[in-house]
C-alpha cells in the first residue's frame, strides 16, 4: 500500500486547498477594503465624519413622534387602513405568484420527473422573471393601466413566480425520492404523485419560504406605493418627502410596518413549527 | 404465471442484471439472494417498471409487462405490490393515509387531489392494519413509528393495492430480530392466506431458509442458483457470494452456513399466527 | 407502559371523522384563498380597471422601446422644413441629403410613408392619402385648422377637432397637424445611432468596414488608434451612454457586492443568537429576531435616507443601506437553516472533545454551507437589481439611469436597453452562483 | 473650517442624469479653477436626495426649488443660503402651476370640480402641491379630501398626475409650465410640454382649469457652513456666468435665460410660511 | 478502571436509566443488549457526556467524570471515544479530515478555524485508515462511502483520538452482513491490540455472544443480566427482550437463542486477521 505517496498527495492537496481558500479570503478581504475606500471616496459626504450624524434623522422623526405625545398612537390607527391595502397587494401578489410558482417549480425538477425537455424552458423563463425589477414593471402597468394598486400587485406576482419558483425548485431537488417511488409502485399517476409524495415534505419549506416572500413584498408594495401603487408607500411618501413637520407621521407609518413584519415572522415560525412536527427522535 | 425471457439491464458500461430468465408458475413465496450489487433490487424494480429494462421481456398472463404504457402500465404497477427496504412511505401523512394511497391507481386524480377517500377505502385500510397488528397506530404519523412498524404500514399498503403479487426488496434490512420475525411472518402469511406469489430479496440466508418455497441466487447481475431452499448448502451459499474460507461460521450474527438446515419451519404454527399476537 | 393505556382506543369511526376532517380542510383552505381572491378583485375593482385599460399606450411603449421614429417637421411661421430622428435636433438631417422617402420641392415636399400612405406638404396644407380610406386634407390657419376628411363614420385613428388633426392609421405611421406645425412620424425598428451617434464620422458603417479600420494605419482621429477611436466613440455616444451606463452597472454591482458581503458577514454570528437550537435564552432570541425583524422593516429606503443625512450622496450610502436591511434578512434565513441542521455531525464532532468554537466549525458551518452560499448569492443578485430605488434616491449607479429614462418616458429604448443589461448581468449572476455552488458544496 | 478640500454641487430636476452632468461640467471645471479643490457632482432623481444631503452637510451648492428650500430652511435654518436665482428672457423670476382637466370631462373651471377627484403630484413640488394647496382653498375651495372635492390624491409626481389626468383617473390635477407659449404644445417649458413632445397625451383633449399666482423659481442655495470667500467667490462665478459664456448659463438654466440674479431668503418667506401653515392641519 | 455508581437518567417522567451500577475492571470488551429504548444509548451517551446524567457518579481513576466541566469535560470525552450507530461523519468533509477531526481536543482553536492540521495528523490518520484497510477512500467525501466504509472512518476518528476507552452504539446496526463482521473485527482488535475497554451496544446477541467477554442486558432502564457470555442462555435472553414462548429457534437470521453456543470464536484468527485482510 502505497501510504507515503497517498500521504505526500493529501499533504498536498491539503496545501493547496488552505492556499485557495486563503486566496479566496483574502479575495473578499480586498475587495470590501478597496470597494469601500473607493466608494467612500465617491460618496459626498465621509463614513467617520458622518458617523456622529447617524442619528440626526431618526432623532428628528422620533422627537417629533414623542412630541406628538398620545396622538401618536391615533396617528398608527389612521394608517391601519392604508397598511391593509398594502398588505393585501402583497397578499394577492404572492398568492399569484406561489401558485404560479408551484406549477414552475413542479415542472422543472428532475427531481420530481418533471418533463425533460420542458425543464430548461421553463428555467429560463424564470430567471428572466426574475430578472425584470418590479418597480420597472410597476411603472409600466401604471401607465397602461393608471394608478391603482393592482399594477403594484401584478408587478410583484410576476416577479414572486420568478424568485419562488427558483427556491421551490431548489427545495425539490433536494427532496427525498423514496415516496415518491414509493408511489409509482402503487400506480399513482404524476399528479398523484406530485400531491403526495412530493407537496407533504415540500410544504414546510415551502411555506416558510412562502411567509418570507410575503415579508418581502409587503416591503416592495411599500416601495411600489412611492410610484403611486396606493397603499401604505403613498403615504409614506407624502410624509417622508413633507419631512420636518410630518416626522410623527413617518414614525407612526414604520411602527405599523415593523409591527407587520414582526406578526408575519412570528406566524411563519409558528406554521413552521406546526407543520414539520416532532418527527422521531433521533 | 411469471416468465422471464433474458431480462437484461446496463447502467452505462456496467450490467447490473445479465440475461435473467425463469419462470415462475405457481404461487410461491421466492427468495432473492445476492451479494451487495449483485442486482437484486434492479430486478425487482424491473418487474414493477420503476427501472426500465435494457431488454428482454417479462410475460405476465400473456402479456410482456415491459411495454406496458401510460395508464396501463400503472395498472400493472397496482397490480404488483412493492415493500421497499426503506419503506418509502410518505412520512408527514399519517397511517391510514398512508395505507390508502394504495388505492390512488383507482381512484380519479380530481378526488384525489383534495384528499378524498370513502368510508369504504378507510375501513379496508384499517383492516388491512388490523391484519399487521398496528391498527392501533391508525392515526399517527409516518414517522413516528418504529422502523418494525413502519414495514407493516408498508406492507398494509401493499395489501390496500389488491395485487396478484407481492415485490419485497430487503423487507428486513433494518430491523431488529424482533421485528424482522414479525414483518416475515407478515409477508409469509399474505403468501399462505391468499395465495399470492411472493418474490423477496434477502441479505440473510436463514430467513430465506426459512421462509422461502424457492430460492434464487444471484451474482454479478446472474442467476447462479435456483432450487429448493434445502440445496442451499454452505459451500453453495459461498460460491453465490464470492466469499472466502475465513468467512465461516456464526461469524457474525447472519452467518452463511447454517449450524442445522432442518431448522426451516420447526415451528409452522407460529409462523401462521396473525403477526399481531405475536408483540404486544 | 401506563403511557400507552392513557392513548385512546382507535375505532374506524374515529379514524374516518379524522379522515373527512382532513379532506374537508383540504377543501377549504383552497376555497378560502378563492374567496380572498375575490374579495380583492372588487376591493381594488379589477373589473373597471381592466375596461379603462389603454392597451394602444402599451402599444407604443413597447412600439418605442424597439423602434424609433424620424420626425418630418415642417414649421409654419418659419416656413422651414427638418427632418430629424426622434425630433432631437441633434440628430437631425442635413438639408441637403434627406433620407431618399422626403422629396422637397421649395416649400412643397413629399413623405412616402410606404404602402401607399402618402403625405404631401404644400405651403399650410397638408395632404394624407390612406389607402383603403382616402385623402385627408388639413390646413393650417391663424386660429387653427381647418379640416377635410372623406365622407362617412371617422375611424378610432382620426382625431380631429378645430385645433388640431391627429392621424395613425397604423402604429407605424403618424400625421399631426397644429396651427404652428405640420408633423409627420414615420416609424422603424431597431435601435438608432445605437453603434454610434448620429454626429459621429462612423455613423452608419458595417461591422466589415469598421473592422477593416481598426486594421488600418490612417488615423481618423490624430491623438488616438483607430481602434482606440472605435471604442471611444462608442462609450461616449450621447444618446446611448454606454460608457456612463457601464460606470453605472459596475458601481450598482459594487454596492451590491458590498453590502451583500456586509450583511451576510454580520448575519451570520448574530443568526446563532436566533436559532432555538444554539441559544437557549428566550430572551437573547426574542432580541435578536426583533432586531432582523427591525433591520428589514425599516427598509432599504429609510436607510438610505438616514445614511445620506450623515454620509452624503453616493455608493457608499447604498451599500450601507443593502448591508443593514439584509443582515436583518440574511440573519433569518440563516437562523432557520441552523434549526434545521442535523444534530447528528454535531454530536460526532462534540465527542471528540471539540470546543464549542470547533464543532461550530466542523458540526455547523459545513452543514449550513449550501443555504449560506445559496442565500448570499441570491440577495447579491436580487440587490443588483433591487438597487434601483436606493439608487434613484442618491446612491447612483444602474437604478437612477433606470429611472431617469423612465420619467422622462421618452427613451423607452434606453429603459429597455438597460432593463435588458441588467437582465443579463442577472443571469450571469446565477449562472456563476450556480457553478460556485456546484464547485463548492458537491466539490466537482 | 476654513480650508476645504473639495466642492460639492448636488443637482436636482427631472431630466436625465447624465445630461445634467454634463450640462453641469462647465461649472465643475470653472469651479475646480476658481477655488483650487476637486469638485464633484451628484445628481439624484428624487428631490430628498438632495435635501438631505444639504441638511447633513455633505452637499456644497445645490439648485433648489422653492419649496424644498422651504423644507430645508424649516428643518434646519442654519443649513444653507439662498444667493442667486434664474431671470427669465421676460425679466420675470417665476412660473405657475396649472390646474387641467380633460375636455370631454366638461369640468371647465373649479366649480365644476364638486365631488370630482383632484390630484397633486410629488409633495415637496412648489407647484405640484404647496402652492395649489394653499392659494386653492383661498379661493374657497376647501382641500380637506370629501368637503368640496370628492377626494384628493396624490399621484407621485408631475409625469403620473398628467397621465392619470388623461387617463380619467383623476378628474384634474396640477401641473407646472411657464405660461408662455401655446396650450396646444403645452406652453414652452414645463412638464405639459414634455409629456405632450413624447406623444404621451393629447393637449387637445386637455384643457386648463386654473392657474395660480407667479411662483419664484428656487434658489440656488450654498452651504452656511462653507467659509465665506469660498461663498464670495462661488455667487460671484454663477453671477457672471452668462456674461463669461452663455453657453454654459444656457446649460445650467435649461433654456434661455438672462443670467443670475442676487436673492435673499426674504424672497421665501411667504413660501416657507405656506409650508408652516400646512404643518399645523 | 471504571465504576458506575447508581447512574441515573429521567426524561421528564419517564427514567431511561435507573440506578445503573456496575464496575469494570480489566480491559474487557462489553456488549450491552436489550430491546429498543431500554436505555442503552443513554448509558453510553451519559458516559460520554453527551447527555447529563440525573444523578448517580461514574468515577474513572478516582474522578467523578459526571462532574467534569469546560476543558476537562472536553478531555475526558477525547479519552472515550464514541462511534455512533449512524457513523455522525460530517458528511461533505473528506475522510482524512473527518479522522483528523479525532485530533480536534488536541489543536489549538485558532489552527483549527482554519482547518490547519500538521503532517503529523495525517501521518496517524492515514496510519488508522490503513489499520481499518480503506485508506485509498483517504481522498473521498465521506457521503460518497458506504455504510461500513463510514463505519470504519468513524472507528478511526475514534482511533485519532488516542482514547482509553472506545464507547460504540450499535455499530453494525444498519451494515450488511459482511460490513458487519469488518466492523466487529476491527473492534474487536482494537480491544486486543491497544487493550483498551470497548463498550458495544448490540441487537444481536449471536454478535454479543461472538465478539464480548462480558455482556450487560438492560430492560426498561435497569441492568437486568450481568456475566460472561455462556452465561446468556435463551431463557435469560426472554428475560432481556421480554419475549414470549412463540419467539425461538432459528426464526429469523438474528436469533435469540444459539443452536451452539459453543460456536464463539471458533477461529479466533480469523477475528484477529486485521480487517483489511477480510475483503477486497
Ligand atoms: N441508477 C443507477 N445508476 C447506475 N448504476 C446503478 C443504478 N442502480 C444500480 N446500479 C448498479 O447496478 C448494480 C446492481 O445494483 P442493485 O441495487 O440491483 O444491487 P443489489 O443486489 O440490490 O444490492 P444491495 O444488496 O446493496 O441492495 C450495482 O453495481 C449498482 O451500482
Ligand atoms: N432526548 C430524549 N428526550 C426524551 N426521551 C428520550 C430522549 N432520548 C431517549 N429518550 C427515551 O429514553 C428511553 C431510552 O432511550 P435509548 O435511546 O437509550 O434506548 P436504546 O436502548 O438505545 O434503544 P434503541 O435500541 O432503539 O436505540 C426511550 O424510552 C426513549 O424514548
Ligand atoms: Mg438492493
Ligand atoms: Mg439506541
Amino acid at each position: 500500500m502505497a501510504v507515503a505517496a497517498l500521504e505526500q498527495e493529501i499533504l498536498s492537496l491539503r496545501k493547496r486547498r488552505q492556499l485557495y481558500s486563503l486566496i479566496g479570503l483574502l479575495l473578499v478581504v480586498a475587495v470590501l477594503v478597496s470597494g469601500y475606500s473607493k466608494s467612500n471616496e465617491m460618496n459626498s459626504g465621509g463614513f467617520l465624519q458622518g458617523l456622529s450624524k447617524f442619528f440626526d434623522y431618526p432623532g428628528e422623526i422620533v422627537l417629533e413622534a414623542w412630541n406628538a405625545g398620545p396622538a401618536f398612537f391615533g396617528l398608527i390607527i389612521q394608517y391601519v387602513p392604508a397598511m391593509l391595502e398594502t398588505l393585501n397587494i402583497a397578499g394577492v401578489a404572492t398568492l399569484i405568484g406561489g401558485a404560479m410558482a408551484l406549477v414552475l417549480a413542479m415542472a422543472s425538477t428532475r427531481n420530481v420527473d418533471s418533463w425533460g425537455p420542458l425543464i430548461p424552458v421553463v428555467r429560463r423563463m424564470m430567471d428572466i422573471m426574475r430578472a425584470f425589477p418590479e418597480l420597472i414593471v410597476a411603472l409600466f402597468l401604471i401607465f397602461v393601466l393608471g394608478s391603482s394598486p393592482v399594477p403594484a400587485m401584478i408587478a410583484v406576482a410576476f416577479h414572486t413566480a420568478g424568485a419562488l419558483g427558483k427556491l421551490f425548485s431548489e427545495v425539490n431537488e433536494n427532496i427525498d425520492r423514496k415516496p415518491i417511488e414509493g408511489l409509482s409502485a402503487c400506480g399513482a399517476s404524476w399528479l398523484q404523485r406530485i400531491r403526495y409524495a412530493v407537496l407533504p415534505q415540500v410544504a414546510p419549506n415551502y411555506l416558510s419560504y412562502f411567509l418570507l416572500r410575503l415579508e418581502i413584498n409587503v416591503r416592495a408594495s411599500a416601495i411600489l406605493g412611492f410610484v403611486g401603487a396606493g397603499g401604505i408607500g403613498q403615504e409614506l411618501r407624502r410624509t417622508i418627502g413633507w419631512g420636518q413637520g410630518a416626522g410623527d407621521e413617518t414614525a407612526a407609518i414604520f411602527v405599523l410596518l415593523f409591527l407587520t413584519i414582526m406578526l408575519i415572522d412570528q406566524v411563519s415560525s409558528y406554521l413552521r413549527g406546526k407543520l414539520v412536527g416532532s418527527g422521531r427522535a433521533h | 404465471m411469471i416468465h422471464f425471457e433474458s431480462v437484461t439491464k446496463d447502467f452505462g458500461t456496467r450490467t447490473a442484471v445479465d440475461q435473467v430468465s425463469f419462470t415462475i408458475d405457481k404461487p410461491h413465496m421466492v427468495g432473492i439472494i445476492g451479494r451487495s450489487g449483485a442486482g437484486k433490487s434492479t430486478l425487482l424494480r424491473m418487474i414493477n417498471r420503476l427501472t426500465p429494462a435494457t431488454s428482454g421481456r417479462i410475460i405476465f398472463n400473456g402479456e410482456d409487462i415491459l411495454s406496458l404504457k401510460g395508464a396501463m402500465m400503472r395498472r400493472w404497477q397496482r397490480d404488483c405490490a412493492m415493500v421497499f427496504q426503506q419503506f418509502n412511505l410518505v412520512p408527514r401523512l399519517d397511517v391510514v393515509t398512508n395505507v390508502m394511497l394504495g388505492r390512488l391507481n383507482a381512484q380519479s386524480t380530481l378526488k384525489s387531489m383534495f384528499n378524498i377517500f370513502s368510508a369504504d377505502d378507510v375501513n379496508t385500510a384499517l383492516a388491512a392494519l388490523d391484519r399487521l397488528g398496528i391498527v392501533q397506530e391508525a392515526t399517527k404519523r409516518a414517522e413516528e413509528l418504529s422502523g418494525g412498524q413502519q414495514q407493516r404500514v408498508a406492507i398494509a399498503r401493499a395489501l390496500m393495492q389488491d395485487p396478484h403479487m407481492v415485490l419485497a426488496d430487503e423487507p428486513i434490512a433494518s430491523l431488529d430480530p424482533m421485528n424482522a420475525k414479525i414483518v416475515m411472518d407478515a409477508l409469509r402469511e399474505i403468501h399462505e392466506r391468499d395465495n399470492k406469489v411472493v418474490i423477496c430479496n434477502l441479505h440473510t440466508l436463514d430467513t430465506a431458509r426459512n421462509y422461502c418455497d424457492r430460492v434464487i441466487g444471484m451474482r454479478d447481475g446472474k442467476v447462479v442458483f435456483d432450487g429448493e431452499p434445502e440445496l442451499l448448502t454452505t459451500d453453495v451459499a459461498r460460491e453465490i457470494y464470492g466469499a472466502d474460507e475465513s468467512f465461516n461460521e456464526a461469524a457474525t450474527s447472519t452467518a452463511i452456513d447454517t449450524p442445522d438446515a432442518s431448522v426451516r419451519k420447526t415451528d409452522p404454527a407460529g409462523a401462521m399466527t396473525p403477526a399481531a399476537a405475536a408483540v404486544v | 407502559m401506563s403511557i400507552d393505556t392513557l392513548e385512546p382506543v382507535i375505532t374506524p369511526d374515529l379514524v374516518w371523522t379524522k379522515v373527512r376532517n382532513r379532506t374537508l380542510f383540504t377543501m377549504l383552505v383552497p376555497l378560502v384563498i378563492l374567496g380572498y381572491l375575490i374579495y380583492t378583485w372588487f376591493a381594488f375593482d379589477v373589473a373597471g380597471l381592466l375596461s379603462k385599460a389603454q392597451p394602444d399606450r402599451a402599444a407604443i411603449l413597447a412600439t418605442d422601446s424597439v423602434a424609433y421614429k424620424v420626425h418630418v417637421t415642417k414649421n409654419i411661421r418659419r416656413d422651414q422644413l427638418e427632418v430629424a430622428i426622434e425630433g432631437e435636433r441633434r440628430a437631425a438631417y442635413d438639408d441637403t441629403n434627406y433620407p431618399d422617402w422626403v422629396q422637397v420641392d421649395g416649400s412643397n415636399s413629399v413623405v412616402d410613408l410606404g404602402e401607399g400612405y402618402l403625405v404631401e406638404i404644400v405651403d399650410k396644407t397638408m395632404n394624407f392619402t390612406v389607402p383603403g380610406y382616402g385623402v385627408i386634407t388639413a390646413t393650417a390657419t391663424n386660429s387653427g385648422v381647418d379640416i377635410t376628411v372623406p365622407p362617412g363614420d371617422q375611424p378610432d385613428w382620426l382625431k380631429t377637432n378645430p385645433k388640431k388633426l391627429d392621424a395613425r392609421p397604423t402604429l407605424d405611421r403618424r400625421v399631426q397637424v397644429t396651427r404652428t406645425k405640420i408633423e409627420v412620424h414615420n416609424f422603424f425598428g431597431g435601435w438608432e445611432n445605437f453603434w454610434f451617434s448620429f454626429n459621429s464620422d462612423l455613423y452608419g458603417m458595417s461591422f466589415s468596414q469598421l473592422y477593416a479600420l481598426a486594421l488600418s494605419a490612417d488615423r481618423l482621429d490624430p491623438e488616438y488608434s483607430n481602434l482606440w477611436h472605435i471604442v471611444h466613440e462608442f462609450l461616449d455616444n450621447p444618446d446611448w451612454q454606454h460608457g456612463e451606463i457601464f460606470l453605472a452597472l459596475l458601481e450598482t454591482i459594487m454596492m451590491a457586492v458590498l453590502g451583500t458581503i456586509t450583511a451576510a458577514a454580520f448575519g451570520l454570528p448574530l443568526a446563532f443568537l436566533a436559532a432555538r437550537n444554539f441559544t437557549p435564552s428566550m430572551f437573547m432570541r426574542f432580541g435578536t429576531r426583533r432586531l432582523f425583524d427591525f433591520l428589514r422593516g425599516i427598509d432599504m429606503l429609510i436607510w438610505s435616507l438616514i445614511f445620506i443625512r450623515a454620509f452624503g450622496l453616493g455608493p457608499l450610502t447604498g451599500a450601507l443601506a443593502i448591508a443593514f436591511t439584509d443582515t436583518g434578512s440574511l440573519g433569518k434565513l440563516f437562523s432557520e437553516a441552523l434549526e434545521n441542521i442535523d444534530n447528528k455531525q454535531v454530536e460526532g464532532v462534540r465527542a471528540t472533545g471539540a470546543n464549542q468554537l470547533q464543532r461550530y466549525r466542523f458540526g455547523v458551518i459545513p452543514q449550513i454551507l449550501p443555504v449560506f452560499l445559496s442565500q448570499v448569492l441570491y440577495y447579491l443578485e436580487s440587490n443588483t437589481r433591487s438597487a434601483t430605488v436606493i439608487g434613484a434616491l442618491g446612491a447612483g449607479g444602474i437604478g437612477l439611469m433606470l429611472v431617469e429614462t423612465m420619467k422622462t418616458s421618452r427613451d423607452w429604448e434606453n429603459t429597455s436597453y438597460i432593463i435588458i443589461l441588467t437582465i443579463l448581468v442577472v443571469i450571469a449572476m446565477d449562472q456563476t452562483s450556480s457553478w460556485l455552488r456546484r464547485k463548492l458544496i458537491e466539490g466537482k | 473650517a476654513d480650508n476645504i478640500t473639495e466642492f460639492r454641487i448636488g443637482i436636482l430636476g427631472g431630466e436625465n442624469a447624465s445630461d445634467r452632468l454634463r450640462a453641469y461640467e462647465c461649472l465643475e471645471e470653472k469651479t475646480a479653477d476658481l477655488l483650487g479643490v476637486p469638485v464633484k457632482l451628484f445628481a439624484p432623481a428624487d428631490y430628498n436626495g438632495v435635501i438631505e444631503g444639504l441638511l447633513g452637510g455633505n452637499l456644497d451648492l445645490a439648485w433648489l426649488g422653492a419649496s424644498s428650500y422651504a423644507k430645508v430652511h424649516l428643518t434646519d435654518p442654519e443649513a444653507v443660503d439662498p444667493v442667486l436665482v434664474k431671470v427669465n428672457v421676460d425679466g420675470g423670476y417665476g412660473y405657475y402651476s396649472i390646474g387641467f382637466a380633460r375636455v370631454d370631462s366638461e369640468i371647465n373651471s373649479l366649480d365644476d370640480m364638486k365631488g370630482k377627484v383632484f390630484g397633486f403630484g410629488d409633495p415637496n413640488s412648489t407647484s405640484g402641491y404647496l402652492i395649489p394647496s394653499i392659494a386653492i382653498p383661498q379661493e374657497g375651495y376647501s382641500m380637506k379630501p370629501g368637503e368640496y372635492f370628492g377626494d384628493v390624491k396624490f399621484t407621485g409626481g408631475h409625469e403620473q398626475t398628467i397621465v392619470a389626468v388623461s387617463n380619467g383617473d383623476i378628474d384634474a390635477g396640477v401641473t407646472w409650465a411657464d405660461g408662455l407659449g401655446e396650450w396646444e404644445d403645452g406652453y414652452n417649458s414645463g412638464a405639459l410640454r414634455k409629456a405632450s413632445d413624447a406623444g404621451l397625451v393629447d393637449m387637445t383633449e386637455l384643457q386648463q382649469i386654473w392657474q395660480s399666482p407667479v411662483i419664484p423659481e428656487g434658489p440656488i442655495v450654498l452651504s452656511k457652513k462653507l467659509p465665506v470667500d469660498v461663498k464670495i467667490k462661488m455667487t460671484g462665478l454663477i453671477a457672471s456666468l452668462n456674461s463669461m459664456d452663455p453657453d454654459c448659463a444656457y446649460n445650467i438654466a435649461a433654456g434661455e435665460t438672462k443670467g443670475f440674479m442676487p436673492i435673499t431668503h426674504e424672497a421665501y418667506v411667504n413660501i416657507v410660511e405656506a409650508r408652516k401653515a400646512k404643518n399645523k392641519n
